[in-house]
C-alpha cells in the first residue's frame, strides 16, 4: 500500500525526554513490538517552510506505518494530511495522529512524511512519536 | 485552614535539594552533571555524572537525566552562534543578511524565522540590518528617482516613461 | 447541548485494522460503555473538499457525543472546530481529538460532523474512531 | 528553556466534564504529580479571532510545560504551533498535543499559550487538559 | 438470532429511571438537581442534590453531575441574553449593531459568531439587521448616485468626477 514508499524519519531514543522501557525497543528506523497486544499508537510532525524556495509545496503528510514479518507490504495505519494555503513565506504546520492498533510480537513500527526537508527536527517537544500497551 | 507545615518537605540550604526517597536534603550535582544515584537515608550522598554528549544541564539540579540539545534550522537560515556544551544548550541566529523575525510577542525570541534584510536598493540606509531588526531604507539616494515605493536610477530612465518625479529628480539629463 | 444535532458517522468495527474487544460493542452507530469508568475516547475526522462546489464551506467541526439513559439530551464531550481558508479547489483538512471522559455503563458514544459529505471515508486509516478504560 | 515566559492557561478541575482522582491535584493552574511513573498527558486549545483587530497574529502556540524542584528553569514537554493564514475576520485554529512522558512526584504541569485573549474559554469540550498513569 | 428480551433491563414508568445497580426503577431527580446517592435493592429511594454555582441540568435525570454552564464570548461582541441558572444553561447572542452568523447549516444556530450588521450608507434600507440575517441594502437614496457597490451623496460630486451615474442623478446640481 502506499505511503510506505515515503521517506522514513530517524528518531532519537535515549537523550532528553527520549527513552523506550518494557523490552519496547528502537533500530533502524523503527519500534519493535516485543509482546503481542494493543497499543495505543501516537506521533506529531511539526512541518514548517519553505526549505527552498523553488518547490511550491501544496501539502504535507505523515504516516505511522506496520511493517511484518507476516505479510511483504508495510501496513498504513495511521495517516494525515493537511493542504496548505500559506503563500506567506515562513509556516509552520504541526500534525498530531493516534489511536489504538492490535500488533504482533516483533512488528515494527515507523512514521514517513511526505517531504523530510519540511520536518522541524530542532527541538524533541516539536516533533515526537511513541506507543503504550493497554 | 493554617496550612500544615508539610513535615514531609522542608526546604534545603542552598546547593542542597530534599530528595524524597531519602527523607533528607542531599547535594545537588553541579551545571554539566546529572543525579545517577540519589543519596540515601543512611549516608550514601548523591552520585552525580557528566551530561552524556548531546545533552546539557545549566543548573544545579537533582534530575535523573540531562536535557537534549536543540538545533538550529539550517533550511531556513539559521547558524550556530554557540554550539551545545554540557552547560549550555546550543545557541542559533540568523545567516549575515538576514534578521530575526520572533515569533512570540515575549523578550526571549527563542522561536524566531531568519527573514532576508532588505537592501535598501537605490535608497538611503537610516539604519543598517540587525539582528532582530530589518534595515531601514530613507529616501532615493541621489540620481535615482521614486517610483512607487521603488527608486530608479536616472541613467535608466528614457524620455518617454520619465514621469513627473523622474523630470524633477533625473531632469537635465532626460531632455 | 447542541453538537448533537449534527449528522452522525457511521463505523466499520469489524474489517481491516477496525475491532471491538472486552464488551466495548459497535452499535447503530455508537460505541456502547459496558462497564463504568474512565475512558481515553479519541477520533480522526479527515474532511475534504470541495464536495459540491455550489456551497462555500467556511468551517468543519468534529464533535464526539455521549447519549446516556440517565439524561434525555446528548452531552459534547469533544468538540474541535477548524476555519478552513483554502479558495484552492482541493483541500484536505484532519482533525483529531482525545481525553479522558468518566462514562457509564451503557452509555453511548458518537462522532459528530458538520457535514457529511466532506468527510473522507475511503481509507480507514485516514478517519478512524474509538476509546478504551484507563 | 522557552516557552514557560509564555502566559499560563487556568483550568476548573471540578464542574461538568472535569474531574481530578488517584491523587492527581489540581493547585494554582497546574496538575501535581502524585507517583513518579510514565504518564500520557494531553491538552487542545481552541484558539479563535480576532480578539481586537489592531494586533495582526501570525502564529499560535500551546505548550504543556512540567515545573520540578529537581531544576530551576521550566522544561517544555509538547509544543504545536500553526501560522494564520485567515485574513477573514472570524477563524478558529484548534490545536491538540499529546505524548508519553517520564514524571517525577511533585513534578508540575502547565499549559501555556501564545496568546490568552485568543483562547476559546467558552466550552469545555474545546479546551481541556489532562493526565493519566500507564 | 432473535433479539432476546433483555431480563435485565425493563422500561420504567415516567418519572422514573432503571438504576442499574439497584435491579430497578427508581424515581428521577427534577432538572436542577442530580442524583447524589443512587436508590438501593432493598427501599431507599434517590437522593437528588441541587446543582452546584456553575452548573445545570434542564432535564429530569438520574446523573451523578451537572453539565458546566458554557460562556458568552464577549471577545467576539457576544452578549448574554439570559444567564445560567440550576435549570438551564447560559445564552448568548450579539451586541446591538451585530447579527448572529450561524457556523453550522443546522437550525439550532448555538455555535455563531456576531457580524457587524451592514449599515447601508446612502442606500434605501429593505429589511433592517435582525438577530440572524444581516441588513438587506436597496438601491441608492434620492440625492445619492451609485458608484461601483457604493452610494455617493451628490453634494460631494464634483464636476470634474462627476461620471455618467453622477450626472444622471445629480446632473442639474452639478452644471
Amino acid at each position: 500500500t502506499t505511503g510506505s514508499h515515503l521517506p522514513i524519519l530517524q528518531w532519537e531514543d535515549k537523550r532528553g525526554l527520549a527513552f523506550t522501557k518494557n523490552n519496547l525497543s528502537y533500530s533502524s528506523n523503527a519500534l519493535v513490538i516485543p509482546v503481542s497486544g494493543d497499543y495505543y499508537v501516537y506521533a506529531q510532525v511539526t512541518f514548517r517552510g519553505p526549505s527552498d524556495t523553488s518547490s511550491k509545496t501544496s501539502s504535507v503528510t505523515a504516516v505511522i506505518t506496520k511493517v511484518t514479518d507476516s505479510y511483504p507490504e508495510p501496513t498504513q495505519l495511521l495517516t494525515s494530511t493537511k493542504t496548505l494555503s500559506e503563500e506567506r513565506n515562513n509556516w509552520f504546520q504541526p500534525i498530531y495522529l493516534g489511536a489504538v492498533v492490535s500488533l504482533e510480537i516483533g512488528d515494527k513500527l515507523m512514521v514517513n512524511v511526505s517531504d523530510i526537508k519540511l520536518v522541524d527536527y530542532t527541538k524533541e517537544h516539536k516533533t515526537f512519536f511513541g506507543a503504550f500497551l493497554l | 485552614n493554617r496550612p500544615r507545615r508539610s513535615t514531609v518537605k522542608s526546604s534545603c540550604p542552598s546547593g542542597m535539594s530534599w530528595i524524597h526517597s531519602a527523607g533528607r536534603c542531599c547535594t545537588q550535582c553541579p551545571p554539566g552533571k546529572f543525579l545517577q544515584t540519589r543519596c540515601t537515608s543512611h549516608g550514601n550522598d548523591s552520585v552525580c555524572v557528566a551530561c552524556p554528549a548531546g545533552t546539557f544541564l545549566s543548573h544545579p539540579n537533582t534530575l535523573s537525566k540531562c536535557n537534549a540539545c536543540h538545533m538550529c534550522d539550517h533550511q531556513t537560515f539559521q547558524t550556530v552562534v554557540s554550539n551545545c556544551s554540557a552547560t549550555s544548550n546550543i545557541a542559533c541566529g540568523c545567516e549575515s543578511g538576514h534578521f530575526r523575525e520572533c515569533q512570540n510577542k515575549d523578550d526571549s525570541c527563542s522561536d524566531f524565522s531568519c527573514k532576508k534584510c532588505n537592501t535598501c536598493p537605490g535608497k538611503l540606509l537610516l539604519q543598517p540590518c540587525s539582528d532582530r531588526q530589518d534595515a531601514q531604507c530613507g529616501s532615493c539616494k541621489p540620481d535615482f528617482y521614486a517610483e512607487g515605493s521603488e527608486c530608479r536610477p536616472c541613467h535608466t530612465s528614457n524620455p518617454e516613461t520619465c514621469g513627473e518625479e523622474c523630470q524633477r529628480v533625473c531632469g537635465h539629463r532626460a531632455r
